[in-house]
Formats: C-alpha cells, sequence, structure tokens
C-alpha cells in the first residue's frame, strides 16, 4: 500500500504510525469509492432513457444505505479514538525527559534556520523576547553565564544516532520558533511538520532510526524566498561523528551573527 | 411587460432592481473573473514547469502591463505569490461565490418560491455594486507598484503585514468591500426565503436549491463579520501601525520592527479560518442544490431522501463554524483542542456522505436523460467524492503532519471546487439557459465541452495527489525544484525526478481545458442570438416554479399569484397522466391526488 | 389609531421610563464598583460584566421589544448567540492548550 | 406583482419584511463586534504581567457619554411611541433630542481621542522615561515641554488605578538631543489603545451611520408620514432598532475599556 501511496522514505520511529494512519484512511475511501462507482456505473447503464422509459416514483424502498453510512461513521470514530487522538497526544503531550534527549532549539527566519545547541553545561541561556535585536536572534541575555557556552549554527542540525539505556533511539527535541513571519519546519523522511510562528516556541520531537542527511522543507509560504528555503539539512549521525562536529563549532556561540 | 417598457436602458440593465437582472450582472462579472482567475494559474503552471524561463506568447504583455516583477517576460517569485494569491482570492470569493450565490440564486430563489422579487430590491442592487467595486480594487492592485498581495489567499501575518507594498491594503480594502456585498445578499436572501414564499409553499415543500441558498446565506451572515474584523485590524496594522497580530520582538529583515509588538499572529489565524471554513462550504452547498434539481428532473422520479438531504444541509450549516482549526493542526495544537476539532471534522463529513448517497440512491428506478446538464451533474457526484474523501486523510492531526501544506490538499480541494462546483455551475447554466434567454443551447458542442472538460481536469488534479504524498509543497514558486534529488543530491527526502516532471502534463492538461471552453463559450453566445426557440415556458417538463413562468420571466414574475399544492419534485406520480406534476398545478388534473406528497416521505423512509 | 391603543401606549411609556432610570442606575453602580477594591481583579471583571449584561438585556427586552418577540427573530439570535459564544470560547481555549514545554511570550 | 408584507406583517411569522431584515443585520453585527472583543480578550490575557493599562481613560467623561448614550436611546423609544399615538410634534421633538445627542456624543469622543493624541511617553537616552500631556506653547524644536512626570519603570505607567500612581503633575522640560524615543497615545502605541482606538472608532462610525439615517428620516423622510404613516412608523422602527444596538454595544464598551 505504501507503494500504492506512493509513500516516501520513512526514517523516524513514529513516522510509522503516521503512514499507518494514512493507510488505513485510504483504505476506507477507496471501498467507499470503489463500491459506490460500481453502483452508480451499474444504475446509469440500468435505468438509462432507452431502457427504462417510464421511472419508478419510489425508487429504491429499503434503507441499507443507511447502514452503508453508520458504518463509514463507525470506521472514522474507531480510527479517531483508536488512532488519531492518542497518538497525537504522545507526540504534543508525553514529551521524553530532556536529560534523555538531544535538545536544540531553532529560530527560523527569512530565509534559513538559526539553529541553537546547550553546550556543554546542557543548558540554555535565558532567554527573553526583549533581548532580542537584529543578531541576538534567540533574545538570549548577553549577561548569563549558562549562554556563553551556547552553541549556535545556520542551516545545519546534527543529531546522533545512539540507544538510550531504554533500548529506544535517543529522542530528538526540537524547540521550534520564528524571529520574522511564519514558517513551518518540515522534515518529509522523519515525519516532522511544526509551523516556526514568532512569539510561540513550540516544542516537536522525534526518534531517527538511521544515519542520513535529511532535507529540511519550509512549509509555510514565508516571502518571494520560501520556495529556495532550502539550504537546511538534519544529519543523522554517529554519537563519534557528533560530538567531533559540536566540538568544532563550540565557543562560536558568544557572537550571534 | 409594463415595467419593462417603461425601464430605459440604465434603469434596465445597469441600475436595475430586478433580480433576474442583478442575477445577469452576477453571472457575467463572475464567469469573466472565473476566466481570469484561470489564466493566471495557466501562466503559474507554466512558470511551475519551466520556471525562469519567459512565458510564451504573453509574456511581453506582462512585463509591459506589470513592470519588472514579470522582466523579460520571466515571472519572479514575488510576481508568482501575487498571482497565487489573487487566484486564490479571484476563484473564491469573485468568482465562484457570486456565481453560485449571487447569480444562480438571485436569478432563481424568488422563482422557485413564487415570489415577485427579493425582499428588498433596492439592496439586491447595492449588493451588486459592492461586489463590483470590490472586484475593481483586486483588479487594480495588480498594476499599482509592487503589484498584488503576496502572502496568500489567507494572508497570514506577520508576513502579509511585512511585505513591503500595497497590494494587501488593496486587498484588504476589496476585502471589506466584498464581505458588505455578501452581507447585504445574505441579509435579503434570507428575508426573502422567510417571509416571500408563495401561500402552500411550506418548509418542507421548498425545492432542495432553495434550502441550500437559505443554508448559504447563514454562513455567510455569520461567518463573514469576524474576517472583516480581523482585516480591520490587519488594517490598523498595516497603515496605523498597530500591532494586533505582530508580538514582541519581531525582527523583519535583520532589524527589529518598528512597533510595539504584544499581538498574536494565531489570532488571525482563528478569524480567518472561521470564516474561511465555512465559506468553502458557501463553495458547495448551492452547487448540490442544482445537483439535485438537475438530477430530479432528468431521472424523472422525486429525490430519494429528501427531509435527510435537508436535515443533513441544516448540519453542515452548524457545525461549520465550529471545525475551523483543523486548517491549524500545526500551529502548535494540545490534545484537547485537537481532539475536539478532529471530532468536529469527522462529524461534519457524514451529513456530506448522506447527502451524496441520496444523490446516487436517487438515480435508482429512474429513467434518466443524458443531456449536457445530466452529464455534468452525474461528473459533478464522484469528483465531489474524491475531493472530499481526500478530506478525511486531512482531517486527522496525525496524518496531516504528512499532507499539511502539500499538493495533496490543493489537489483535495480542486477536486471539490473544480470538477465539483464548476462543473455544477455548467450543469446550472445549460439547465437554466432556455429559462435566462428563451432558446436552447446546443446538445452537441455542450457534450463535447463535457467530456474534454472532464477528461483535462483529471488529468491535471489526479497528479496532483501523487506530487502531495510524494511531499511536494504548496506555493513553491519552482514547483519544488529546488528540493528535488537533483538540486540536494545525498540528501533524502528530495522530490524523484518523476514527481517533478508530472509539471509538465499538468502545464499541457491545463492549456487543454482552456482550449476546451471555446466551443462552450461559442456555443453560449452563438446561442443567445441563434440558438433554438423554446416551444414551451416549460423546455424539460420540470415540476418546480419557475418553469411555471413566462419565458424569460417578466418584471414581478408570475401573472398571476401562486398557489403551491405538492411538494417540489413529484415525477411520475403514480395515477397521473403526465409524468411530471407541477408543484402550483391544482390536484386531480391529470397530476393525481396531492396526498402523493406523503408518498414522498414513505418513499424515503420515516427513519431519519 | 383609537383612544384604547393610544392608552396603552401610555403604559408602555410609562415602563420605558422606568428602564431608563434602571439603565442610569446601573450605569451609576458600575462606576461606583470598579472603585471598589474586592481583593483580586476578577471580582470587579465579573461585578462589571454582570451588570453591564442586566443592562444589555433592559435595552434588548424593552427597547428593542425583544420580550414580545416572534419565533422566527429568537430563532436567527439563538444561533448568533451560539456562534458567538463558540469563536469566542473555542478560540480562547486553543490559546489556553498548546503542546507540552511551549514557551509563549 | 408587488413585493408583499412590505407593512402588513404575514400572517404565519408575524412579521414585516424590514423588521426580519434589520434583525438579520443586527445578528451579523453581533458577529462583529463579537470578534473584535474576543481579540480583546486574548490581547489582554497575552498581555505581559503588569504591562496592561488600567484607569487611561477619563471615567467621568466616560460615565458622562454613557448617559447621553441611554438618554439618546429613551428619547428614540419615545420617538417611536408618539407615532403609534399619532402625535407627531412629539416625536419630531424626541428625534430632535435623539440627533443632538448624538452630536454631543461624538464631540467628547472626539475630545477624548485628541486628549490621547497629545499625551505622550518620551524614552531618554538614558533609559528613563517621560509621561504627560505635550504644552504645544513652550514646546520649541530644541526642547520638549511635558505637563507630566518621569519614572523609572515603565510599569509605574500602566496601571493608574493603584495608590502610589497619584502622582502630582508639573511642567517637566526635556532636551531633544537626549530623547531615544518619542511616541504619542496614538493606536500604535499598545495593543491597549489599538484595540480601544478600533473598538470606539468602529464604534463612532455606527453612531454617526445612525445618525445619519435618523436625520434623514427626521427631515426629509418625514415627508413620507403623510402619505403612508404606517410605512414611516415602521422605518422609524427599524432605525430605532439600530440605535439601540449600538447604544448596547456602549454598554459594553464603558466598563470593559474605562474601567476594568
Ligand atoms: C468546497 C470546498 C471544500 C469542501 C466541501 C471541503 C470538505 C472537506 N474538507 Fe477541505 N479544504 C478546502 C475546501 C473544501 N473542503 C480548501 C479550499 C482547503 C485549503 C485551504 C488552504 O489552505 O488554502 C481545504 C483544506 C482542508 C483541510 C486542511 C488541510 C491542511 O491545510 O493541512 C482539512 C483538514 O481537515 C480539510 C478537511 C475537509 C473535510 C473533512 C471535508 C468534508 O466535508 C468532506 C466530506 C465529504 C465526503 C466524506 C465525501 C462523501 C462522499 C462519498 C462517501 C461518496 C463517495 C462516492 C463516490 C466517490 C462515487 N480540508
Ligand atoms: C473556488 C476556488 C478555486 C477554483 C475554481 C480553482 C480552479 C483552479 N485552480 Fe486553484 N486555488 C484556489 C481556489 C480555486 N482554484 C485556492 C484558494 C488556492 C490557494 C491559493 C493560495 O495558495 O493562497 C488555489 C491554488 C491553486 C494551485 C496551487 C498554487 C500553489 O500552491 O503554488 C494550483 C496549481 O495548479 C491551482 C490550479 C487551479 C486550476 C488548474 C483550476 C482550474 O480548475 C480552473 C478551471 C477554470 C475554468 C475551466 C474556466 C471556466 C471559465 C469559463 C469557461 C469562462 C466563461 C466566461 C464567460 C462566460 C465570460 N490552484
Ligand atoms: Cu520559510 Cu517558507
Ligand atoms: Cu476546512
Amino acid at each position: 500500500m505504501e507503494k500504492l501511496l506512493g509513500l516516501p522514505v520513512l526514517a523516524s520511529e513514529h513516522g510509522r504510525q503516521v503512514d499507518n494512519l494514512i493507510i488505513y484512511i485510504h483504505w476506507l475511501m477507496i471501498v467507499l469509492f470503489v463500491g459506490w462507482l460500481a453502483y452508480f456505473g451499474y444504475t446509469l447503464l440500468r435505468f438509462r432513457r432507452s431502457r427504462n422509459p417510464r421511472a419508478d416514483y419510489y425508487g429504491v424502498r429499503n434503507h441499507s444505505s443507511s447502514y452503508i453510512e453508520a458504518a463509514v461513521a463507525l470506521v472514522e470514530g474507531v480510527l479517531l479514538v483508536a488512532v488519531a487522538v492518542p497518538y497525537w497526544a504522545r507526540a504534543v503531550d508525553r514529551f521524553p525527559s530532556e536529560s534523555e534527549s538531544t535538545v536544540i532549539q531553532v529560530v527560523a527566519q527569512q530565509f534559513a534556520w538559526n539553529v541553537r545547541y546547550p553546550g556543554k553545561d546542557g543548558k540554555f541561556g535565558r532567554q527573553d523576547m526583549h533581548w532580542v535585536t537584529g543578531d541576538n536572534t534567540f533574545g538570549v541575555d548577553p549577561n548569563d553565564p549558562a549562554g556563553k557556552d551556547d552553541v549556535q549554527t545556520l542551516n545545519d542540525i546534527h543529531v546522533p544516532l545512539v540507544k538510550n539505556a531504554d533500548g529506544n533511539y535517543r529522542p530528538v527535541i526540537i524547540y521550534i520558533s520564528s524571529k520574522d513571519v511564519v514558517h513551518s519546519f518540515k522534515i518529509i523522511a522523519l515525519r516532522v511538520t511544526q509551523d516556526a510562528i514568532p512569539g510561540l516556541r513550540i516544542p516537536t520531537w522525534f526518534r531517527p532510526t538511521c544515519e542520513g542527511r535529511f532535507q529540511i522543507n519550509c512549509a509555510q509560504l514565508c516571502g518571494n524566498g520560501h520556495f529556495s528555503m532550502s539550504q537546511g539539512f538534519l544529519v543523522v549521525e554517529s554519537p563519534e561523528a557528533y560530538n567531533k562536529w559540536l566540538a568544532s563549532k563550540t565557543g562560536a556561540a558568544t557572537s550571534f551573527e | 411587460m409594463k415595467h419593462d417598457k417603461e425601464a430605459g436602458f440604465w434603469t434596465k440593465y445597469i441600475f436595475s432592481t430586478d433580480h433576474k437582472m442583478i442575477g445577469i450582472q452576477y453571472g457575467m462579472t463572475a464567469f469573466c473573473f472565473l476566466l481570469f482567475g484561470f489564466c493566471l494559474m495557466l501562466v503559474m503552471r507554466w512558470q511551475i514547469a519551466h520556471s525562469g524561463q519567459p512565458v510564451p506568447v504573453i509574456g511581453p504583455l506582462l512585463e509591459a502591463l506589470l513592470g519588472n516583477v514579470a522582466a523579460k517576460g520571466v515571472i519572479s517569485p514575488d510576481l508568482y505569490n501575487s498571482f497565487g494569491a489573487m487566484h486564490g482570492t479571484i476563484m473564491v470569493f469573485l468568482a465562484i461565490v457570486p456565481l453560485a450565490f449571487g447569480a444562480f440564486g438571485n436569478y432563481l430563489v424568488p422563482l422557485q418560491i413564487g415570489a415577485p422579487d427579493m425582499a428588498f430590491p433596492r439592496v439586491n442592487m447595492a449588493s451588486y455594486q459592492f461586489y463590483f467595486l470590490g472586484g475593481i480594487v483586486m483588479f487594480v492592485s495588480f498594476f499599482i507598484p509592487g503589484g498584488a498581495a503576496q502572502a496568500g489567499w489567507t494572508s497570514y501575518p506577520p508576513l502579509a503585514v511585512a511585505v513591503p507594498t500595497d497590494g494587501q491594503t488593496f486587498w484588504l480594502v476589496g476585502m471589506v468591500l466584498l464581505i458588505t456585498s455578501s452581507l447585504l445578499g445574505a441579509v435579503n436572501f434570507i428575508a426573502t426565503v422567510i417571509q416571500l414564499r408563495a401561500p402552500g409553499m411550506n418548509w418542507m415543500r421548498l425545492p432542495f436549491f432553495v434550502w441550500a441558498q437559505f443554508v448559504t446565506a447563514f454562513l455567510l451572515l455569520l461567518a463573514f463579520p469576524p474576517l472583516e474584523a480581523a482585516g480591520i485590524m490587519q488594517l490598523m496594522d498595516k497603515v496605523a501601525h498597530t500591532s494586533f497580530f505582530l508580538p514582541t520582538g519581531l525582527a523583519v529583515g535583520g532589524q527589529l520592527a518598528q512597533v510595539s509588538g504584544g499581538g498574536s499572529p494565531l489570532l488571525w489565524q482563528h478569524l480567518f479560518w472561521f470564516l474561511a471554513h465555512p465559506e468553502v462550504y458557501v463553495l458547495i452547498l448551492p452547487a448540490m442544490g442544482i445537483v439535485a434539481e438537475i438530477i430530479a428532473n432528468n431521472t424523472r422520479k422525486p429525490i430519494w431522501g429528501y427531509k435527510s438531504l435537508v436535515y443533513s444541509v441544516l448540519t453542515i450549516g452548524f457545525l461549520s463554524f465550529i471545525v475551523w482549526a483543523h486548517h491549524m493542526y500545526l500551529t502548535g495544537m494540545g490534545t484537547k483542542i485537537a481532539t475536539f476539532f478532529q471530532t468536529t471534522t469527522m462529524i461534519i463529513s457524514i451529513p456530506s456522505v448522506i447527502i451524496l448517497t441520496c444523490m446516487f440512491i436517487s438515480l435508482w428506478g429512474g429513467s434518466i436523460r443524458f443531456n449536457p446538464p445530466m452529464l455534468f451533474v452525474m461528473a459533478f457526484l464522484p469528483m465531489f467524492g474524491i475531493g472530499g474523501l481526500t478530506g478525511l486523510p486531512l482531517g486527522f492531526s496525525y496524518s496531516d503532519i504528512h499532507l499539511h501544506d502539500t499538493y495533496y490538499v490543493i489537489a483535495h480541494f480542486h477536486y471539490i471546487v473544480a470538477p465539483g462546483t464548476i462543473f455544477a455551475m455548467f450543469a446550472g447554466l445549460y439547465y437554466w439557459f432556455p429559462k435566462f434567454t428563451g432558446r436552447m443551447m446546443n446538445d452537441f458542442w455542450g457534450k463535447v465541452h463535457f467530456w474534454t472538460s472532464f477528461l483535462f481536469m483529471n488529468l491535471i488534479f489526479q497528479p496532483m495527489f501523487a506530487q502531495g504524498m510524494a511531499g511536494m509543497l504548496r506555493r513553491m514558486a519552482d514547483g519544488g525544484a529546488n528540493y528535488s534529488t537533483a538540486k540536494t543530491p545525498g540528501a533524502i527526502g528530495g522530490l524523484s525526478p518523476n514527481i517533478i516532471g508530472l509539471h509538465t502534463y499538468i502545464l499541457w492538461a491545463a492549456v487543454a481545458l482552456l482550449i476546451a471552453q471555446i466551443p462552450f463559450l461559442i456555443n453560449l453566445f452563438w446561442s443567445i442570438k441563434h440558438g433554438p426557440k423554446v416551444s414551451s415556458d416549460n423546455p424539460w417538463e420540470a415540476t418546480t416554479l419557475e418553469w411555471q413562468t413566462p419565458t424569460p420571466p417578466p418584471h414581478g414574475n408570475f401573472l398571476e399569484p401562486v398557489k403551491v399544492y405538492r411538494g417540489p419534485y413529484e415525477y411520475s406520480v403514480p395515477g397521473a397522466v403526465r409524468d411530471y406534476s407541477p408543484q402550483n398545478e391544482p390536484p386531480g388534473r391529470g397530476s393525481g391526488p396531492k396526498t402523493l406528497e406523503s408518498g414522498l416521505e414513505h418513499a424515503q423512509g420515516g427513519v431519519r | 389609531m383609537d383612544a384604547q391603543a393610544s392608552h396603552d401606549f401610555a403604559l408602555h411609556v410609562r415602563r420605558y421610563l422606568y428602564v431608563f432610570y434602571a439603565l442610569i442606575f446601573g450605569t451609576l453602580i458600575t462606576v461606583g464598583a470598579s472603585y471598589i477594591k474586592f481583593g483580586n481583579r476578577e471580582v470587579n471583571i465579573a461585578v462589571a460584566l454582570f451588570i453591564a449584561i442586566s443592562k444589555a438585556s433592559l435595552v434588548a427586552c424593552y427597547f428593542m421589544h425583544l420580550i414580545s418577540e416572534r419565533k422566527m427573530i429568537y430563532g436567527i439570535l439563538t444561533f448568533t448567540a451560539v456562534f458567538f459564544l463558540g469563536l469566542m470560547f473555542l478560540t480562547v481555549w486553543s490559546f489556553g492548550d498548546y503542546p507540552q514545554h511551549t514557551v509563549t511570550h | 406583482m408587488d413585493i408583499p408584507y412590505t407593512i402588513e406583517p404575514r400572517p404565519d411569522t408575524g412579521l414585516y419584511n424590514a423588521k426580519v431584515g434589520i434583525w438579520l443585520f443586527l445578528a451579523s453585527e453581533v458577529m462583529l463586534f463579537g470578534a473584535l472583543f474576543s481579540s480583546y480578550i486574548l490581547l489582554r490575557v497575552g498581555a505581559p504581567e503588569g504591562l496592561w493599562p488600567h484607569g487611561w481613560l477619563n471615567v467621568p467623561v466616560g460615565t458622562a457619554n454613557t448617559l447621553v448614550l441611554i438618554t439618546s436611546s429613551i428619547t428614540t423609544v419615545m420617538a417611536w411611541a408618539s407615532l403609534k399615538m399619532n402625535q407627531f410634534s412629539r416625536f419630531k421633538f424626541f428625534h430632535a433630542c435623539t440627533l443632538c445627542l448624538a452630536l454631543t456624543f461624538v464631540c467628547i469622543k472626539s475630545y477624548e481621542y485628541h486628549d490621547k493624541f497629545t499625551h505622550y511617553e518620551i524614552t531618554l537616552k538614558n533609559g528613563r522615561l517621560a509621561d504627560g500631556h505635550i504644552v504645544k506653547a513652550r514646546t520649541t524644536p530644541k526642547r520638549v515641554v511635558l505637563e507630566g512626570r518621569f519614572v523609572a519603570d515603565r510599569k509605574d505607567l500602566y496601571d493608574l488605578h493603584s495608590a502610589k500612581a497619584q502622582v502630582k503633575h508639573d511642567e517637566i522640560e526635556i532636551d531633544r538631543a537626549d530623547i531615544a524615543k518619542m511616541e504619542n497615545y496614538g493606536p500604535r502605541h499598545n495593543t491597549y489603545l489599538a484595540i480601544y482606538f478600533t473598538l470606539t472608532g468602529l464604534h463612532a462610525l455606527h453612531v454617526i451611520g445612525g445618525a445619519l439615517v435618523i436625520g434623514f428620516l427626521w427631515g426629509p423622510g418625514s415627508r413620507l408620514w403623510r402619505t403612508d404613516p404606517e410605512r414611516f412608523t415602521n422605518r422609524i422602527e427599524i432605525s430605532g432598532l439600530f440605535w439601540h444596538f449600538v447604544d448596547l454595544v456602549w454598554i459594553f464598551l464603558f466598563p470593559v475599556l474605562y474601567l476594568l
């Protein structure tokens, strides 16, 4: 079915369920569509003028159709209660503990992605909107020590692919925001989409399941450069490579260009 | 008629207060905008398929008219965004709504309920004039420096406010005018249906078309004002530099925006979608009304389940006010609110299922005539089916994660509005043309128009599902080339060449679709003058009241007061001589006993 | 118009005057109440809105004759009220229900 | 065929057309102002701690204006009643009052607007804030003179209800050279003023519009009374309904913007 629908490659753990939900619904759609279409074609042939010159005032007298409608309602209800709602709840209300995860901040701008890591101390510097200036994108309090070692990059996100103690891949939590207009942080293969809304810092999380260099899309019209806001990549790599990369960045934080 | 003779050219054609003339004015204007909106899209499709290459034929023209946004006839991203935003705006607010509601509604509702005119003829005229004015403002905005609005038809701030041109201001002013027009229209429709129903035309004898228009009017009446409020606020943000939708710490283009901040971008989205979801039902309900009329007439039998149709359309009307945030799943929604909106979204799909089911079942036992109107209607059903069904995966926030803002969404709603609503509009035109003009349109060319349009519509929109599934995003000035595997070697999640390649086919299908309209246009204008004259006032042998008037109906519509004796779709009544019993035909006279209306009840089964 | 009818209207007029006095009174106590410190502002808001609503309903019921209006009008206004409340509460609610850990500023 | 029920009510609904029309229109107005009220709530709830203004508007003036509008409401309904009782001259008198009151309302409102536009908040280069009404007479290109006060913290300007806000105002002079930012209390100053100007402005437009209609019916329009009293009375009722609605909106605007 994935093939049939042409779903793109998948590289995250929760993505499986996203795809499944899409597939379930399409089964429902196909059944309805084909079923009705068959009936439709049959009636058009059988009751065409030339074959059936006098119409029947009453037409269908039973209400079997009510059962179809009830069935549709039922399936939708089941999908809603059993799949859509619980998984959404997991996605937005049950975040893994930050200590167990790679925590990153992303602030979108026209037309690029600013990325920020907490640095060695694992703590982000204090932030407040009134610190925001042209070059202090994240509004970091300049005289907060915790902010000093924060790492900042542009269009370049790296995350390690390691298993946690609990045997699952280490989750990645990304706090997404924007400094100018609404963008949308979308990574197709990871089945991640979160609008980047100025004034809100919204987290989203996922568990990558394989290494690779993933395209970051901007999915919300954000100006005349929207179509070319495609330089951002998220690299999933081995812990060693990740640490090496992070080390090479450290210290770059203090200057916020 | 007496009145018409008195009336001179201006009072008759330009400042007419006759609902029929106003309907025709609406229709003409709206059709032109429909064509215009389509042409914008053709240019965009070229740019998508061959981004960066000058547009053939009209390229130089564009440059001459619009200046360096179309330098050397190449569509710049800014121009692409303008066209995209205006295509959406024009199609929704200036083409389909005026056509479905303003034109067909205006012309037919008073006739079908047996009224001499709208309740407030002068208000009706004002409504058209506001619409026209709004259209002008929108149109002019293309030619001002910087061009028309660029922030999509959804005009999300801060972008809408940040774009440094006046296009957005024009857009907002235009919207306020259009909203005023719709409000006046809505008040008029509702008052007319409530007050001017002919004696005997009780609620359950209204043609389904009137019900659809009635609910539509309520949607316009109550859903538009919040957008008007939002529009006023965005206007303030733009001209008075307030911060309704601008949060603190906004840094557009490097330096801090000179505003107080403290606003919320999401506020706009809520107010916008509070309108825009009901709006989409405004686009479909009148179409469904037309479909019901034509099915009943061309199957020669009553619509199956009239009552459940009426209740469904009322339910849709009610629910459509509380599903809006399904357009905002990915703006950051907690479980509770998401659950609420997913639930309502799923519930609202059921009445649509019921409506379509009733339409399908109505065919059973009929004696189906395949004339152009019926063909378009027969296409409407599955096309709406596809569009509607593909709404379901979007309706779940969890699957929307993958589909949001992809071409899957584009395909979803275009299947409903283009081969859906537009086809219903064509059907309505072919069907009521004899009533409008007293002449028939050509059958053969009608069928040519249908088959070609049907084919090319599907060739245009079917591939978009595939593109959307593969993750191609909307509003990409280069059709997603920047995200293609070609551009980003080694990256996972790029668009494969054959997905990108579909653009070319879509482009040519779209061009072909335009060409397919030529027979229609010729047929239309030729028939106005030279079409065969109708032999009777009721060429389709229909039951509803609009066919019981002279052709075309005079000022004041009916020659003598109307009285209604039966339901709207009394076709093939057992015991009747003719296979249709007009609503205003007294019982007995060969039309069977009037009690047969209860037969209708029985037919659709008391259960619902 | 016959004597009887205009007599009824004299009664109406008297009622209008009572409503008028009530409205003036309402306005004054609203202002008064706003200067009382109830401890927290919520109480002030509640009080003020309560008075405002009662004033509004007086105007609607008597000046606009809603008290003796037709079913049709009631129907229309009920729907309007429902949708207005829907708009207000759903919007406010969704501003209170973001994903976990969301930072709003 | 002419349009039925333009004057006499339709039996089954018991209403004449215009009555249905105006109520539908008012329904849409409810949604319009409803949306703005919702926005007000969200902006207020979303405002950072201590940065939502309290007591920025002149309560006595606001109260006076409220009374003016209420009075205009009673005169309106009286005008209609007089017509019902067939007393045309009384009608003329009452609606004359209505019109004067409407004018008064608009004048008072514009005075309030003017008061806000001449009220400045000045941020000095050294971070302190000066706040008060500008003294045009003594303000020169080099120095600005305010009838106001200096404060250290922005929050001190926001809650004028609180006791410590009851400060004396005296003339302060500021050298333009050390002004970092100077902005009057226009709509752009903060979201409170933004929604204040939007709501009251829209409301004022309604007042003016209503006054124009009533003015027309009072003047030239009243000729209809001689030819078709029934219809004329209906028109007065319709315009009256609109006017009461405008009053009704203000009944909410007043506490929400002035008192809370
Ligand atoms: C007329 C227009 C119209 C209609 C009727 C609908 C109907 C529906 N829409 Fe659609 N929608 C739009 C126009 C419309 N929509 C537009 C314009 C957008 C994009 C706006 C933008 O972002 O620019 C949009 C976007 C949109 C989204 C947001 C997607 C996103 O941005 O991520 C969602 C999500 O829930 C959605 C859901 C639905 C649902 C559940 C229905 C349901 O009402 C559908 C119910 C119908 C059915 C379930 C079909 C029943 C039929 C059968 C069962 C019979 C089948 C038989 C045969 C086929 C033979 N729509
Ligand atoms: C009612 C609404 C409506 C209608 C009918 C259409 C019709 C069409 N739309 Fe559009 N579309 C939108 C509403 C609509 N659209 C909206 C809201 C958007 C989103 C905008 C945004 O992103 O902000 C959009 C976006 C949109 C896109 C995506 C652009 C992007 O994201 O970058 C595309 C891409 O192909 C597209 C294509 C088309 C096509 C090919 C048609 C065709 O079906 C057109 C068919 C038209 C005809 C066949 C013409 C018939 C007319 C006549 C025959 C003339 C008769 C004349 C006289 C009698 C005088 N539309
Ligand atoms: Cu950033 Cu689109
Ligand atoms: Cu929707």
